[in-house]
C-alpha cells in the first residue's frame, strides 16, 4: 500500500433481497377484475361503504368485507397535486398530476394520475373517467388504467367532497 | 399512581445531509453522550435504554436496536425499540417515560436516529410494491394533496407557506444543530424555489437528514444537581386512526383533536394559546403550521393560517411555534419527533440558548406520523407536576 | 406493582405459506382474541409487533392496524420487534395507571423472503452482514460451542425435535407434527453441520392476539385468570464473538429479575427455535427435570417471526387456564443466537 | 397477465426485488480497521480495562464506555473457537463451494470474530485448529479484503 491513500471513511455493503409478494385476497379478487375492465369494491357490511381498491376490511368497523360492488370508471377530483420531482417507485413522464379519485358509487377516494389535460386546468370537483390499455393487454394490475381524463360533465361543488378527501 | 418523571439530560447532534465521519453507533453515542453529562451521569447509571427510528429500509439494517445493544451500554439491561413511522421519536419518549412513571426504572436512556444518507429517503419511504400502480412520490407526494385541500377549505392566502418556511428558517439560524442554516434565505427565495409537489415548493419541505437525539428521563429522587433544573413531565398522550377509511377527515385528523383534547385534559389547560408558552409541533411542510394550529386548538378551524400571517408563532409572538427551526431545518425522520419533544423540554429548563423563548415554563412537544394518522404529545414544565 | 392478567389469547394457524395479506390473516385472530376476553372495545391500549423486512415492505405494521379497531382513534403503539416486547410495553402502560385493559397483536410474513438470509440482515452492518451468514450457519456455531462443552450429542438434540413433534400433534396451529424416531432423524442430512433440519424450526407465516386486563376485572371476564406474577426482559452484546454462545446470560438475568425461582415451576414455554437452545435456556432459567417444557411443541413445530414469543405467552396462560398448571414460564428471544430474552411468569389464583 | 405474476387459487402472487447499494460512513474506529485490511494487516483496540476487541468497536460492548486509542496488531494467525458447516452455500456468501463459519480468535485479541474458513472438507475441521487469513489480491478496505482464513497446516 502506498502511504499516499487516505484512510477508510466508507464502505459499501448492497443489499438485494428477493420476494414473493402475494397480493392477498381482496387485492386479488380486485385485479381479477381489472383485467376484465371492471372496477370491482366491496361494501361494509356494517356502515354499508364502498371501499376500491378493496382491502378485505373496513377499517373504521374493524370488520372484513365481503360484498363485491361494480362500480362506474368515472369520478370525481377530490384533491390532487403536481408532482415535479422524480421518484424512483413511479413511472409516469414529470410533471404529472397526481389526484385522489372517488369513483361514482365509492366512499372513499384512490390515487391514480390524471393525463389529456392542462396541469393549470385541473381542479377540484372536476370529472374524470379512467382510460385503459386496450382489451387486449387488460392484466390484474392498476397498470390497465392508464390514467384519467377529464370528461365534459359539471362539476361536483367542493362541499359535497368535504369527507372524500 | 405514576410517578413523576423528569427529563435531566438532553443531547442531540449536529443534523445534516450526510455525517460522514460517523458510524450509525458513533451517531447515536454522540447523542447520548451529550444528554448523560446534561444530566450528570454516566452509562452505568442507566437502568434501560429505549431506541426509536423509523423503517430499517433506510439504514438496511434489521432491526438495528440489536446491534446498537452495545454501544448503548445496553449489555445486561432491557432494551426496547419502538416504530411508529413519522411519530416514533415522540412515542419512544413516551415508552421510556412510562419505565419512569411505572416505577419498574429510576433512570432511562432514550435516543431516536435515523441514518438517511446510507440510502435515499424518497425509496425507503415509498418502496414500489408489485401489482400495485406506484403513484405516490415520497412523502410530499402523499402530503401535497392534503395541503391543497386545506388551502381550498379556509381560503388562506397563497404565500402563508413561504412565511412559515421563512420564520422557522430563521429560527434555525439560532440553533447550532439545524440542518438548513443559510443566513441570505428571504421570502423570494422561498416563493422562487422549484414547486416540487405543486403546491409544495422545495424550501417549504423539510430536508433529509442524518442526525440523532437521546434524553435521559428520571424518577424524581433520581434528579441530580447540574447546570440546568430539569423539566417535568406534566401530561402525555398518543392516539391512532387507521390509514384510510370511509368518512375519514385526512385534513384536522380526528386523531390529533382527540389526542390534544386528552393531553391538556391531563394537564389541566383550558385555553391552551394562553397557558403554553411555546410549542414544538412536527411540520415537514410548512403548510401543516396552520394546519396543525387548527388540529391542537391553539386556533378556530380554518383560521390557523391567521396565526402565522400575524406573527403570533414567531419566536417574539404569543404562541411560538418551532423556535428551533423545527422539522423544516433539520429531518432525521426516526430522530424528528424526539426532538420536537426535547426541545421543548429545552425551553421550560432555559437552555435553548439563541432560541430561547424568554420566561417559558410551559411547553408542547408533538410529533405525527404515517397518513396523518400517528400522534404523540407531551407538556413538559419547568414546575413539578 | 398493580395485577394484570391474560384473559384471552388467540392465533392462526401456522401455514408455511399464507397468501393472504396481514390484516386478513390478522382480523380473525383479533377478533377471536376480543370476543374471547369478555372486554368491549374500545381498550385502553394497543400494541403490536412486527418487523418490515421480513416482508420487505415498509410500513407493513400501518395497514395491520385496521384489523385492529382503530375508530374512534386509540391509544396505539408499535414495536418492531416480536410481540412478547409489546405485551410488556402495554404491561407498564397499565402499571402506569393509564390503561385498565390492553390489546396486544403480533404478525409476521416469513415466507416471502429466503428467512434465514434475511435475518442476515440484523446483524452488524460493517464486519457481519456483509459476508451474508445465514441464520441457521449462526446458530449451528452456537450449537457445536455448546455440544463440545456440555459433551452432548446430535442424538440429544434429535431427542428434543422428537418429542417436540409428538407434542405438537395435539396442537392443531403447529406447521409441523408427528411422530417420528431418533434414527430417522439422524439419517438426514445436515443443514449447517452440526445442526439438521429437523434442530432448526420451521418457516412458516402467522399472527396471534392477547388480551390484557388489570385487577378485579380481569376475575370478573375469566373463571381463572392468568396472573402476570413477574416480567422482565434483558439484551447482551450483539457480537458473537464477544459472548459465551454456551450459555445465556440475559436469559438468567431476566429469569431472577422476574422471580422464576422463587416458587414450583409447572409448565414452561421456552422460544427455543432451535434444538440446542431449549437446554441451554432450561439451564439459564433453573428449570429442572419435573418441568413440562413446551407441550404445544413450541418453537420448533411453529415459529411465526415476531409473533411465536408472544405465542409462547398465549400457551403458557392457556395452561394456567385449563388449570394444567399453577404457575407457568414464558420466554420469547431476539437477535442472533439468543441475543435478547424476555421471560414472564404466569400463576393461578 | 405478466410472466412474472401467478395466479395460486385465485390469489395473485409476483416477485418483489428490496434493493439497495448501501454506502455507510464507518467511523474513525472501524475505519482504521479497514484501512488496515486494505494494507493486509489485522488490529484491534484496547478497551480501558485492557481487554483487545477484534473488529474494534468504538465502544466496550460491555458497559458502554468509550474504547482506548490504542490500536493492537493481531493475528495474522489465529484459532477457531467454534465452526459450523456449510454444504450449500447461498450465492451470496464468501465462498461458492462448501466451507466453515468459523469464530476466529486471532492471536493477540481477547473477542473472536466471524469469517469463513475455506477447509475443502468437513473432515479437516475442528474446533481449536489453527487458521490464517487469505488475503484478496485487490484489497479496498472492506471485510471482503479478507476472502477466507484458510488451515494454517496448509502452508
Amino acid at each position: 500500500m502506498s502511504d499516499e491513500q487516505k484512510p477508510v471513511t466508507n464502505i459499501k455493503t448492497p443489499m438485494r433481497l428477493e420476494y414473493r409478494y402475494s397480493a392477498g385476497i381482496a387485492t386479488s379478487r380486485f385485479l381479477h377484475g381489472i383485467a376484465q375492465g371492471k372496477i370491482l369494491g366491496q361494501r361494509c357490511p356494517s356502515c354499508k361503504k364502498v371501499y376500491v381498491p378493496p382491502r378485505g376490511s373496513c377499517p373504521r368497523c374493524a370488520v372484513a368485507t365481503e360484498e363485491e360492488v361494480e362500480l362506474s370508471d368515472k369520478g370525481t377530483i377530490t384533491t390532487y397535486a403536481v408532482v415535479r420531482v422524480p421518484s424512483e417507485n413511479i413511472d409516469v413522464p414529470l410533471p404529472f398530476a397526481s389526484v385522489h379519485v372517488l369513483l361514482d358509487g365509492a366512499d372513499l377516494p384512490m390515487f391514480s394520475v390524471v393525463q389529456e389535460c392542462p396541469l393549470e386546468k385541473i381542479r377540484m370537483g372536476m370529472r374524470v373517467q379512467a382510460v385503459w390499455v386496450p382489451k387486449e393487454q387488460l392484466g390484474p394490475t392498476l397498470q390497465s388504467i392508464r390514467y384519467f381524463k377529464p370528461i365534459d360533465e359539471p362539476d361536483v361543488p367542493a362541499d359535497q367532497l368535504r369527507e372524500t378527501v | 399512581m405514576a410517578e413523576r418523571c423528569a427529563i435531566a439530560g438532553i443531547g442531540q447532534t449536529h443534523h445534516t445531509a450526510r455525517r460522514d465521519d460517523v458510524s450509525i453507533a458513533g451517531l447515536l453515542r454522540e447523542a447520548a453522550t451529550r444528554a448523560l453529562e446534561d444530566a450528570g451521569m454516566d452509562w452505568p447509571d442507566i437502568e434501560a435504554v429505549v431506541v426509536g427510528k423509523a423503517p430499517d429500509m433506510f439504514e438496511g439494517v434489521m432491526m438495528p436496536e440489536l446491534y446498537l445493544a452495545d454501544a448503548l451500554g445496553c449489555s445486561g439491561k432491557p432494551m426496547l425499540r419502538v416504530h411508529t413511522a413519522g411519530s416514533v421519536g415522540g412515542t419512544t419518549a413516551l415508552v421510556a417515560a412510562n419505565l419512569v412513571q411505572a416505577g419498574i426504572h429510576e433512570r432511562v436512556l432514550t435516543v431516536a436516529f435515523e441514518k438517511q444518507s446510507e440510502s435515499n429517503a424518497m425509496w425507503a419511504l415509498t418502496v414500489k410494491t408489485p401489482l400495485q400502480a406506484s403513484v405516490v412520490a415520497g412523502a410530499g407526494g402523499y402530503f401535497a394533496p392534503l395541503v391543497r385541500s386545506y388551502m381550498n377549505r379556509s381560503g388562506a392566502p397563497d404565500d402563508t407557506g413561504i412565511r412559515v418556511a421563512l420564520k422557522d428558517r430563521r429560527n434555525a439560524l439560532k440553533n447550532p444543530y439545524a440542518h438548513l442554516r443559510d443566513p441570505n434565505m428571504n421570502f423570494d427565495t422561498i416563493a422562487g424555489s422549484p414547486m416540487l409537489w405543486d403546491p409544495i415548493r422545495l424550501h417549504e419541505a423539510c430536508p433529509s437528514s442524518d442526525g440523532a437525539c437521546a434524553m435521559v428521563l428520571t424518577s424524581e429522587r433520581s434528579v441530580r444537581n447540574t447546570q440546568y433544573k430539569p423539566a417535568w413531565i406534566h401530561a402525555t398522550s398518543m392516539r391512532s386512526e387507521p390509514t384510510q377509511f370511509a368518512g375519514q377527515e385526512k385534513v384536522n385528523p380526528q386523531a390529533g383533536r382527540d389526542c390534544a383534547k386528552d393531553l391538556y385534559a391531563k394537564a389541566g389547560i383550558t385555553d391552551p394559546r394562553k397557558q403554553i408558552d411555546m410549542a414544538e409541533i412536527y411540520v415537514p411542510f410548512s403548510w401543516f403550521e396552520p394546519m396543525w394550529m387548527e388540529n391542537l386548538g391553539f386556533a378556530k378551524v380554518g383560521e390557523g393560517w391567521k396565526m402565522t400571517y400575524e406573527g403570533a408563532t414567531a419566536l417574539d409572538g404569543d404562541m411560538p411555534v418551532n423556535c428551533s427551526g423545527g422539522v423544516l431545518s433539520s429531518n432525521p425522520i426516526g430522530a424528528s419527533g424526539m426532538l420536537r419533544f426535547a426541545e421543548a423540554a429545552m425551553q421550560v429548563r432555559g437552555q435553548a440558548g439563541e432560541h430561547q423563548v424568554d420566561g417559558a415554563t410551559i411547553a408542547l412537544g408533538h410529533a405525527y406520523g404515517g397518513g396523518s394518522q400517528f400522534f404523540s404529545m407531551w407538556i413538559v414544565g419547568s414546575a413539578r407536576p | 406493582m398493580r395485577d394484570v392478567a391474560i384473559v384471552s389469547f388467540a392465533q392462526a394457524k401456522n401455514h408455511r405459506r399464507e397468501l393472504r395479506n396481514e390484516v386478513e390473516i390478522l382480523m380473525p385472530v383479533v377478533q377471536e382474541a376480543v370476543a374471547r376476553s369478555g372486554i368491549a372495545r374500545p381498550f385502553d391500549f394497543t400494541c403490536s409487533g412486527s418487523s418490515d423486512f421480513l416482508q420487505g415492505q415498509p410500513f407493513a405494521f400501518v395497514m395491520a392496524l385496521d384489523a385492529a379497531g382503530a375508530w374512534p382513534p386509540i391509544a396505539e403503539s408499535h414495536v418492531e420487534m416480536d410481540g412478547a416486547w409489546a405485551l410488556y410495553e402495554a404491561w407498564v402502560k397499565i402499571q402506569t395507571g393509564q390503561a385498565e385493559t390492553a390489546l396486544v397483536y403480533a404478525f409476521g410474513k416469513s415466507s416471502p423472503g429466503d428467512l434465514p438470509e434475511v435475518l442476515a440482515t440484523q446483524l452488524d452492518p460493517y464486519v457481519m452482514a456483509p459476508l451474508w451468514p445465514d441464520s441457521v450457519s449462526l446458530a449451528a456455531l452456537q450449537a457445536r460451542a455448546w455440544l463440545e462443552k456440555t459433551g452432548k450429542s446430535e442424538r440429544d438434540l434429535a431427542e428434543i425435535a422428537v418429542r417436540s413433534l409428538r407434542d405438537a400433534k395435539t396442537n392443531p396451529n403447529a406447521t409441523v407434527s408427528g411422530d417420528f424416531d431418533v434414527a430417522t432423524l439422524l439419517a438426514a442430512p445436515y443443514v449447517a453441520a452440526p445442526l439438521r433440519e429437523h434442530d432448526s424450526a420451521p418457516i412458516c407465516d402467522g399472527a396471534a392476539a392477547v388480551v390484557l386486563v388489570a385487577g378485579d376485572r380481569a376475575r370478573q371476564v375469566c373463571k381463572r385468570p392468568a396472573w402476570i406474577r413477574g416480567i422482565d426482559h434483558r439484551i447482551e452484546a450483539h457480537a458473537l464473538g464477544m459472548r459465551d454462545l454456551t450459555v445465556s446470560a440475559s436469559t438468567r438475568l431476566a429469569g431472577e429479575k422476574a422471580g422464576v425461582g422463587k416458587a414450583k415451576v409447572d409448565v414452561a414455554e421456552l422460544y427455543a427455535p432451535f434444538s440446542h437452545q431449549e437446554p441451554i435456556l432450561r439451564e439459564a432459567l433453573g428449570l429442572g427435570a419435573g418441568v413440562t417444557i413446551n407441550p404445544s411443541g413450541g418453537a420448533l413445530t411453529a415459529n411465526p417471526m415476531m409473533t411465536a414469543g408472544l405465542i409462547r405467552i398465549g400457551e403458557a396462560a392457556t395452561r394456567i387456564w385449563d388449570g394444567s398448571a399453577q404457575r407457568a414460564v414464558a420466554h420469547a428471544t431476539s437477535g442472533p443466537c439468543l441475543q435478547q430474552n424476555l421471560v414472564c411468569i404466569l400463576e393461578g389464583e | 397477465m405478466s410472466e412474472t405474476v401467478s395466479d395460486e387459487g385465485g390469489i395473485l402472487t409476483a416477485p418483489h426485488v428490496l434493493e439497495y447499494p448501501y454506502r455507510r460512513s464507518v467511523g474513525p474506529v472501524l475505519g482504521r480497521f479497514f484501512t488496515e485490511l486494505r494494507a493486509g494487516k489485522l488490529v484491534g483496540v484496547r478497551t480501558q480495562q485492557g481487554r483487545v476487541l477484534v473488529p474494534p468497536q468504538e465502544y466496550d460492548p460491555e458497559t458502554g464506555a468509550a474504547t482506548t486509542s490504542d490500536f493492537v496488531e493481531v493475528g495474522p494467525g489465529g484459532i477457531v473457537t467454534t465452526w459450523s458447516w456449510v454444504t450449500k452455500p447461498r450465492a451470496k456468501q464468501p465462498l461458492a463451494h462448501s466451507f466453515a463459519w468459523a469464530l476466529v480468535k486471532l492471536d493477540g485479541a481477547d473477542t473472536a470474530m466471524l469469517h469463513a474458513v475455506d477447509a475443502g472438507d468437513i473432515a479437516r475441521m475442528r474446533t481449536g485448529m489453527r487458521v490464517r487469513p487469505r488475503w484478496r489480491a485487490e484489497r479496498v478496505g472492506h471485510i471482503h479484503d479478507i476472502e477466507c482464513f484458510e488451515p494454517e497446516a496448509a502452508r
